[in-house]
């Protein structure tokens, strides 16, 4: 039981049956006429029980991507474009952006469930966490007994490691790891194919932290379920993800799998973004972080937004817009993309700009 | 337990700042009852009888401030509240006793009815935003905003005399005589019925309000969302979890606003002649009563300390989490 | 102690907005200083705030200059008896054929400045209640707490009718004073409780750290941050007092001399004008109140969404949203596939 | 490692916090005798997890709130500060850089106002150019420059690694000879932490600063402090030079911690099946407070509180099995 | 329209502005809810009826088969009526006279119209002779107004507190229910007098005069009194053929106290022209909507009941407005101008302020409309609305006023009414609480006249001594008159007729006296 080790091609080609499709996803924020262009034309594909990380820098638009997937973004919130392509197990495949509101509500929860960051202010405080599990049960499922509901929900929490008494405890009765456990048995509640988690171990010390982890990791062996997880923390997203999808200012700069992306960095944002941690082990080494602060995403004008603090830039980065392609490094795992010109010289040349080679930190092998 | 102990005290000291205020207000503002009763007369009652009604007031004699406090504080101990002036010799008690029924029943009734429309239509609005629910509110505003008195002077003027819909005065067919009969309590009814819609349009806005901007507050928590992300019907989402914890501020402050209820009152019970308590505190305090006046005040503090406990209750319940410690 | 417990959620609630100016504000701010508006004037930007500050600003305006505008001496007698609206007097006449008009011009000042004194003492008194009982916590929080309560739960309204029905002499400052000192227990309330959540916060924290005295982190630190909420206790006072103001005229407590929108009601009322026909005598003063009402009611508006993020109106009025097919609800993002235009 | 006189010295530091309500005797075991030095041009790193008791040993070397028992000693000599007076002048000594640089930036006021206050409060009235200057010169010293850029903001204008370098700004405005930097990271950006991290480094080098770092990221402890103290419940567990600390955890509780942290090259060697939650520290376990989550807990660990045992150069463990006792418990050598 | 000698089927409502009562119905304490609605009035009775409209005509015997006087009015000898039955069937009595004038005596607290000044009270037969320790010439109609209450149920009770909830009494109505609202009454079987033709009397409480109006207008009430302004629109134009307003007569008058110790009203000659510029029609017309009767003769008293005390030498004299004439006065008496502005010989300028409670408005009114005519004369008055308890408690009684309205006690002569103005007998200084007289008037003359008048034993003695008060009130003018306040009453004969009307002043047209009785036996019901 430990955790499949991931990033060889190998095993990617396993899991490419693709659960969860976002073509060309468009996020923005205000219903006036001067809006955020949160997500431009974001793409990603999920494998079947495949883990998906997503990381970037806070305010990059992860959470955004994520809520904009299940239609959950709050106001002023509003999805201008795109598709999102469910396929269920029989494989028939619905555009959640496409339904209505019974099919939406209907197919919520079933197909896909979400853990969010906060367990706290997840849990309504006014009822007991049994009641909260099982009323997710009894809306999809309107023949099952109350009874029944909270036989299943003890179930759950015993998979999650929490015993059953707990089922009447109040929400500020449990400490915030064993919250953060009971969303998490309530979102394995009616077996989802996709589970999407937004941070949910930021709020934790590490080592409770590693038990959730350890516990996702775990359930998601049995059960089989696919998992896009967020955060911050790079590091463990290494560990736990098959393959990583790195954001920046809206849009997916990187998508390859876990180790590739740590060990052969190809987005020049990544390759910072992995050089600002320092390593527990392992020689101390000299970090020297990102300079320069995120873009404001209601000011971006055309070209890269990292250029501006990017070590590789040059001069078309101010007027092309990078799109995902497969990096320029020969022998590079054909599924794994970039959006960076240095990688992408077709693009620089139709734009009528000199290109530039890649340079040796962005082709490591 | 030691939350209720807490509670306890502090309606303890409440009240008992209350009872010292109300005993000191009128004893140290000048003002006679026997002068004011000569002057609601002007002229009819001969001024040779200023010295008997001092007699009958129990004016005569004169004790120290501070023994008549005490004096005070041992009649309200054993239940009583002195005699009325202007209503010669009831006991205030009584007068109390027969009035307060009806401002409860009629501001209660009205004021919860108000509670609940009030809170539903904030449900249904804050839910809602953006839609054209939201015109709703500068409406409610304005009613919110005119005077009761003018708003129920021009609900008579229309409704009673010009459109003859309702009586203009009363709380019951001056004909009846109290009975539980059918005709009796219809005729009740008939003649709240103005008031009780004059009182819930004036201050239905506050609960709409409270309660919308809750309900927009509430709404953006996470777990409205992951209520909504669990597939719930929109019917749970709403009510289960958005306005059942939107409403735990609306409980405390409608505790709070009883207060301003039963002040409302009295202006109503002027304009619709209601028999009512509001009304006996207006006359006392023009009639310079002390002993109804601060009889009343009394009644009506202790009124809105019990809702306030009552309050606590009910948010106890609704809150698991006052109840934390046990 | 305090009231505690049933406000605890309350004391959340109100911690909560209070990080909105520090972190909320953050994305609002950047986004909107393209604009150049700074931060301090976007509660201007609000459409409620702006109508509200606007028919305010006009009332005021008439409390300044009413009596040199007013046509007519609101007291002087004419031989026009109970007139309808005419042109030469707009509003009617009065059973003496005074000129209403000239009374709501002229009583406008005093309806104001009950409600500005009475709203100017009740923050003052509550901010320094509210604002000290926050911040030294302890023994001085519990007895100030106490005593807000106690105001709170004794009813306003008879409260004022018994202490004003004794007073000796009841001008408009009188009943300002009295309304003030019933009347600041909410906003201490708020304000405490406020106050109780920004003393845990780490620059009040910093600030001592730094070595600053007690009286300027209340006043540098702590106060800047209740501004808000001292305005919106402040405009609801206003509210409340020149409600009250009115309702006392009108039931005949207070001074009937001094003209005031209440004395015009009293003495339209004491008239019979109802019963008359008069409705122009009646009629006007309730409307003057009411629309300064909802102009208080709609800065309070305006302040509250400046305050809780979460409030503040979601972008266009609800006609627009419809055209453009928006419907904005919690839980159902919506979709729009508008002309791509900019997107390539 | 130089052996300069300690600048500032807790020594059995203990805080006690009352719980709440009339006539409750219980109290928050929140810090219970630690002792330990910061030494000039030296960091100190404090790790443990949420609630060990870190931010509440920052509180009580910053004087902000009174310590139960215990004493401070800056330059060896007691510093409790009683009055304003003596408060001011400790502050202009020891300062304190917040977890939140978010929070700990007043919104209302300018960056000009901040530091202006705060050289203030630590120079003396400067006026004029004088002012501008040591403005100026405070800004660069944290790396934001040009000054101008930044001098008129407000906070909500800045990121959130400019607000903290602000923040930096405002307490080297005092000229401290001790820093407390409680979490001046944890609420940063990936991206931006290591800037405020190289900042502390480089002040530390230049101005020859003492520095309390904590943190509850032990990398980052290894990366920048010179010795590392593990706390756990309240009470120091182990303490040592940070590398060693991090590579060669003694006590099994820095095993632990040292195994849960996610580390991509190293993905064999983590924990497993680590259960449990920190104890209460209302009523903490009787002996060593770690017991009840130790695998190798004896009745001893059970009873008796484990004195801080020395395992090695300048290493010190409070653990029994380092004892020299019977009935120690004895640690599996990790596989 | 008057129906023959049949009792009517219908009820008569009486309507009263006092709110909501409490269940008590003692008729000797104030505050009663009997007294407040006046239902007191139809259940017990007095020794006579006397009209106050008409003071010269005698009194008519009720309880009492008469009442003599000796000459100088200290004893009176009532005789009790024959036949008389209490409402429970016992026999009425002298004894119940001489129990309840006791009951007065011995309470002081409810002794409200003779104050420590009753003498010996013995009955001998049916007579019960009454004796006082002064005189009570003036005061005799006080006597014919007690109410009387069977000794056998009140001689068990303590009367100041007694609730009398079972109304025992004489009167032609009886108690049927009481209500906080409203309370019944049926007619009295027994009744000693004719039956009474009214089906049953209803007294309702209302709580303000806003709504005693809308109830009289609308014709939910049919008989009570309330001020209403404009009451030929208001009130009578809603059906003019049934309703009507009328005015009973008696001396109480409204006068504005003028301070005669201070500027500008110590000087007689201010005081006698600004009485001769105020515009008394336009005060009666505009502040009292005619409600409030205007005075014209000079001497001030009210007519009709003043026109048999009016001294031969004022006869016809009638008061008008006349500035011209005013300002010549004025001019004599040294007063000059300067512009506009009235100048006093001191060389200062005339400036007054009429002061009243805030809220009485038709004082108020009727102080602006004053105001008016000093600024006619070119002196500025303001008037000035304060509190009414600083008025009662500070003001009028300390004299910390310029000029003032007040009104005076009614009374059965003109005595009560020049006394409360101008009896040096009530004067104290100024600063110390005076009770009548507030304007500080002194002359000895007036006091001697006065005391004169009380203690005569002949109507001529009497009539001389008024000469005298007459012609200082009319030369010194210690106070302005204004208006008459007689007793007013509006009702409506929809179902009952036989009111006081104006053509027939029987009796004060309110219900709320001992008058009720006399009234309630007079009506018929209409069909
Ligand atoms: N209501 C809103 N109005 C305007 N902009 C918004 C709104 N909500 C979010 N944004 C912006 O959208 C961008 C993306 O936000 P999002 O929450 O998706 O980021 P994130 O990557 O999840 O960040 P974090 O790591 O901090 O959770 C941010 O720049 C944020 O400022
Ligand atoms: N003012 C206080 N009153 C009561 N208990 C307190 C107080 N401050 C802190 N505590 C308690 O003391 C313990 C230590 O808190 P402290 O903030 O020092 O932990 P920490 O190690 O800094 O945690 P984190 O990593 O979450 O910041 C905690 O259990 C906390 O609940
Ligand atoms: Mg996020
Ligand atoms: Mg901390
Ligand atoms: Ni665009």
């Amino acid at each position: 039981m430990t955790l499949t080790n991931p990033g060889s091609p190998q095993q990617l080609t396993a899991v490419s049956d693709p659960v969860l499709e976002i073509r060309n996803l468009s996020v923005d924020y205000g219903y006036d006429d001067d809006p955020v262009h949160v997500l431009r034309q974001v793409s990603l594909t999920l494998g079947r029980g495949e883990v998906l990380g997503l990381a970037g820098e806070s305010g990059c638009g992860k959470s955004t991507l994520a809520y904009a997937a299940t239609r959950l973004l709050p106001p002023p919130g509003l999805i201008t474009g795109g598709e999102v392509l469910f396929t269920d197990r029989s494989g028939v495949q619905t555009d959640l952006l496409r339904l209505n509101d019974a099919q939406l509500r209907a197919s919520r929860w079933q197909d896909l469930a979400i853990v969010f960051q906060g367990a706290m202010n997840s849990l309504n405080p006014v009822f007991r966490v049994g009641r909260q599990i099982a009323d997710g049960i009894r809306a999809h499922r309107p023949n099952v007994t109350q009874k029944e509901a909270l036989e299943r929900s003890a179930e759950l929490l015993e998979l999650v490691g929490i015993a059953p008494d707990r089922l009447r405890s109040y929400p500020h009765q449990l400490s915030g790891g064993m919250r953060q456990r009971v969303m998490i048995a309530m979102a394995l509640a009616l077996d989802p194919q996709v589970l999407i988690m937004d941070e949910p171990t930021t709020a934790l010390d590490v080592v409770m932290q590693r038990q959730i982890v350890e516990q996702i990791a775990d359930l998601r062996q049995r059960l089989g379920f696919s998992v896009i997880f967020i955060t911050h923390d790079v590091s463990l997203l290494i560990e736990i993800a098959d393959r990583i999808a790195i954001m920046y200012a809206g849009e997916i700069v990187e998508d390859a799998a876990a180790l590739d992306v740590y060990h052969r960095p190809r987005h020049p944002y990544s390759s910072a973004l992995l050089h600002s941690f320092p390593p527990l082990r392992g020689p101390r080494r000299e970090l020297i972080g990102i300079p320069g602060s995120p873009p404001d995403l209601s000011k971006l004008g055309g070209g890269c937004p990292f250029r501006d603090r990017c070590a590789f830039a040059f001069d078309a980065c101010s007027t092309v817009g990078p799109e995902l392609v497969h990096p320029a490094v020969p022998g590079d795992d054909p599924r794994r993309s970039v959006a960076c010109l240095r990688h992408d010289p077709a693009a620089v040349v139709a734009a009528g700009e000199v290109p530039a080679p890649v340079p040796a930190e962005l082709s490591l092998r | 337990m030691k939350f209720f102990l807490r509670r306890l005290a502090f309606y303890a000291i409440t009240f008992w700042a209350a009872v010292t205020i109300n005993f000191f207000i009128p004893r140290i503002m000048p003002g006679d009852p026997v002068r004011a009763l000569i002057a609601k007369n002007q002229g009819r009652i001969s001024t040779d009888a200023e010295a008997a009604l001092r007699v009958l007031f129990g004016l005569d004699a004169e004790t120290s401030l501070w023994q008549q406090y005490l004096d005070y504080w041992a009649l309200l101990l054993r239940g009583e509240l002195g005699i009325s002036f202007t209503y010669f010799p009831t006991p205030v008690l009584e007068v109390i006793q027969q009035a307060l029924p009806w401002t409860v029943g009629l501001v209660g009734i009205a004021t919860i009815i108000s509670f609940t429309i009030g809170t539903l239509i904030g449900t249904a609005v804050g839910w809602r935003r953006g839609t054209w629910a939201d015109s709703l509110l500068p409406i409610s505003t304005f009613f919110s905003s005119v005077p009761y008195f003018w708003l129920a002077l021009v609900a008579i003027s229309i409704f009673s005399v010009t459109l003859g819909w309702f009586p203009a005065s009363g709380s019951y067919d001056r004909s009846l005589v109290p009975a539980w009969s059918w005709e009796f309590v219809g005729s009740v009814i008939y003649y709240g019925t103005l008031p009780a819609i004059t009182i819930v349009i004036s201050s239905i806005a506050g609960w709409i309000l409270g309660m919308r901007n809750m309900m927009v507050t509430v709404s953006s928590e996470d777990y409205v969302t992951v209520a909504q992300a669990k597939g719930l019907s929109e019917r749970t989402v709403m009510l289960g979890y958005a306005a059942r914890n939107s409403v735990l501020p609306q409980v405390s402050s409608f505790a709070l606003s009883l207060g301003f209820i039963v002040g409302g009152t009295l202006v109503m019970e002027i304009v619709f002649s209601y028999q009512g308590i509001g009304y006996f505190l207006f006359t006392a305090v023009a009639a310079k009563d002390y002993p109804l006046m601060q009889g009343i005040f009394l009644v009506i503090t202790l009124a809105v300390l019990l809702a306030n406990i009552a309050a606590d209750i009910v948010y106890g319940v609704l809150d698991p989490r006052t109840r934390q410690e046990g | 102690m305090t009231i505690d417990t049933s406000i605890v959620e309350e004391t959340n609630e109100l911690a909560r907005p209070s990080q909105a100016p520090a972190t909320g504000a953050l994305s609002v701010a950047s986004r909107r200083s393209k604009r150049g508006g700074p931060r301090k004037f976007l509660f201007l930007r609000n459409a409620k705030a702006l109508t509200g500050l606007a028919i305010l600003a006009f009332f005021l305006l008439i409390a300044i200059i009413g009596p040199w505008i007013a046509p007519y001496d609101p007291s002087a007698r004419s031989d026009d008896v109970l007139q309808p609206p005419s042109w030469e007097h707009w509003f009617g006449t009065t059973h003496l054929g005074q000129d209403v008009f000239s009374q709501i011009l002229v009583g406008t000042r005093g309806v104001i400045v009950v409600g500005f004194v009475a709203g100017i003492v009740a923050t003052t008194i509550g901010v320094i209640v509210g604002v000290t009982a926050g911040y030294v916590g302890g023994l001085g929080d519990e007895s100030l707490s106490v005593l807000a309560n106690v105001f709170l739960v004794i009813p306003q309204l008879p409260l004022i009718i018994i202490i004003a029905g004794q007073l000796p002499t009841v001008g408009g400052v009188t009943v300002a004073l009295v309304i003030a000192i019933t009347g600041w227990a909410w906003g201490a309330r708020v304000l405490r409780a406020q106050t109780l959540s920004l003393r845990r916060r780490d620059f009040v924290e910093a600030a001592r750290a730094n070595g600053e005295r007690t009286w300027r982190i209340i006043t540098a630190e702590i106060l800047p941050n209740l501004t808000a909420i001292i305005a919106a206790g402040f405009v609801g006072t206003v509210g409340f007092a020149v409600l009250s103001l009115i309702t006392l005229s009108f039931i005949g407590i207070g001074n009937t001399g001094e003209w005031n929108w209440g004395t015009v009601l009293y003495q339209a009322q004491s008239q019979l004008a109802l019963q008359r026909g008069a409705w122009w005598w009646f009629v006007p003063a309730g409307l003057c109140i009411a629309l300064l009402g909802m102009s208080l009611t709609l800065i309070n508006f305006g302040i509250d969404e400046f305050v809780n993020p979460r409030l503040r109106s979601t972008g266009l009025n609800a006609k627009t949203l419809r055209k453009r097919g928006i419907r904005p609800r919690i839980g159902f993002t919506p979709v729009v596939r508008e002309a791509k235009e900019d997107r390539a | 490692m130089s052996n300069e006189a300690p600048v500032l010295q807790a020594v059995e530091l203990r805080k006690h916090f009352k719980l709440r309500g009339v006539g409750s005797r219980d109290v928050v075991h929140a810090v219970d005798d630690v002792t330990f030095e910061l030494r000039r041009g030296h960091v100190l790193a404090l790790v443990g997890e949420s609630g060990s008791g870190k931010s509440t040993i920052a509180r009580l070397l910053a004087q902000l709130m009174p310590a139960t028992g215990g004493s401070l000693l800056l330059h060896g000599e007691d510093a409790t500060a009683r009055g304003r007076r003596a408060f001011r002048r400790y502050v202009g000594r020891v300062q304190m850089i917040f977890q939140d640089p978010f929070g700990s930036l007043n919104p209302v006021h300018t960056v000009r106002y901040v530091l202006t206050r705060s050289i203030r409060i630590h120079r003396g009235r400067l006026r004029g150019t004088e002012l501008d200057d040591a403005l100026v010169e405070l800004l660069e010293r944290v790396q934001l420059h040009p000054a101008e850029r930044y001098i008129d903001k407000f906070p909500h204008e800045l990121s959130g690694g400019q607000r903290q370098r602000v923040a930096i700004a405002r307490a080297l405005a005092a000229d401290p000879e001790v820093l407390l930097a409680d979490e001046p990271i944890s609420m940063l950006d990936v991206s931006i932490r290591l800037g405020i991290l190289n900042l502390l480094r480089d002040l530390r080098d230049r101005l020859q600063i003492a520095i309390l770092y904590i943190t509850h990221d032990i990398a980052s402890a290894r990366y920048f402090a010179d010795r590392t103290m593990v706390m756990y419940a309240g009470r120091i567990v182990e303490s040592g030079d940070s590398e060693s600390v991090t590579q060669d955890p003694k006590h099994p509780y820095t095993q632990l911690l040292v195994r849960s942290a996610p580390d991509p090259d190293d993905l064999e060697a983590r924990a497993r099946g680590a259960r449990g939650e920190a104890p209460s520290l209302v009523n903490p376990p009787s002996g060593c407070r770690f017991n009840p989550r130790c695998p190798f807990a004896t009745e001893l660990c059970r009873i008796e509180v484990p004195p801080l045992l020395s395992v090695g150069e300048g290493r010190e463990a409070a653990c029994w099995s380092y004892s020299d006792r019977a009935d120690r418990p004895v640690l599996e050598v990790r596989a | 329209d008057t129906g023959g000698g049949d009792t009517g089927t219908k009820v008569l409502t009486v309507g009263m502005p006092n709110g909501p009562q409490q269940e008590n119905q003692n008729p000797l304490a104030t505050g009663s809810a009997s007294l407040s609605l006046g239902y007191a009035f139809a259940v017990y009775e007095s020794l006579m009826q006397v009209n106050e409209i008409d003071p010269t005509e005698a009194p008519t015997p009720w309880l009492a088969e008469s009442v003599e006087w000796n000459a100088d009015s200290t004893q009176a000898v009532i005789t009790a009526r024959e036949g008389v039955k209490w409402s429970d069937g016992e026999d009425f009595t002298a004894d119940d006279i001489a129990f309840s004038i006791q009951l007065r005596k011995d309470n002081p607290e409810l002794n409200i119209d003779f104050p420590d000044q009753y003498g010996d009270i013995t009955v001998d037969g049916n007579q019960v002779t009454v004796n006082f320790t002064t005189g009570q010439y003036v005061n005799q109609v006080k006597l014919y107004k007690l109410l009387i209450v069977p000794e056998h149920i009140w001689a068990d009770e303590d009367a100041v507190t007694f609730a009398n909830t079972e109304m025992i009494g004489t009167g032609p109505f009886t108690l049927k229910t009481f209500t906080p609202q409203a309370v019944t009454l049926e007619p009295n079987e027994d009744y000693w007098g004719e039956e009474p033709k009214v089906a049953e009397l209803r007294y309702d409480a209302f709580n303000d005069n806003a709504g005693l109006t809308t109830a009289l207008t609308s014709g939910e009430a049919q008989w009570g009194w309330t001020f209403i302004p404009d009451y030929e629109q208001t009130f009578i134009a809603q059906d003019p053929e049934h309703y009507a307003q009328v005015a009973g007569g008696g001396f109480g008058v409204d006068v504005l106290y003028l301070n005669n110790e201070t500027k500008p009203f110590d000087n007689v000659a201010f005081r006698q022209a600004l009485n001769m510029v105020v515009d008394r029609g336009d005060i009666s017309q505009t502040a009292g909507y005619g409600v409030w009767p205007e005075i014209t003769s000079v001497t001030g008293l009210p007519q009709p009941s003043g026109d048999a005390f009016i001294s031969e030498a004022y006869q016809g004299e009638e008061l008008s407005v006349d500035v011209d004439g005013a300002k010549q006065v004025l001019a004599d008496a040294g007063y000059t101008y300067d512009g506009d502005k009235l100048i006093d010989p001191d060389g200062e300028p005339v400036t007054f302020t009429l002061t009243n409670p805030s809220g009485w408005t038709d004082y108020l009114d009727a102080l602006g409309i004053i105001a008016e005519g000093a600024a006619s004369l070119g002196a500025e008055a303001t008037v000035e609305p304060i509190v009414q308890d600083t008025w009662f408690n500070d003001t009028i009684p300390f004299g910390n006023f310029q000029a003032s309205l007040h009104w005076t006690d009614g009374g059965s002569t003109p005595w009560n009414m020049y006394s409360n103005i101008m009896d040096g007998a009530s004067y104290v200084p100024l600063g110390e609480t005076a009770n009548w007289n507030f304007g500080r008037y002194r002359n000895d003359e007036v006091t001697q006249a006065l005391a004169t008048y009380k203690a005569a034993a002949s109507d001529e003695e009497r009539q001389a001594a008024l000469d005298v008060v007459q012609e200082r009130f009319v030369e010194d003018v210690p106070g302005i008159v204004i208006w008459s306040r007689p007793a007013v009453a509006q009702y409506s004969t929809a179902n009952y007729t036989g009111f006081p009307t104006a053509e027939d002043p029987y009796a004060n047209p309110q219900p709320t006296g001992p008058q009720a009785a006399l009234i309630l036996s007079k009506l018929t019901p209409t069909e």
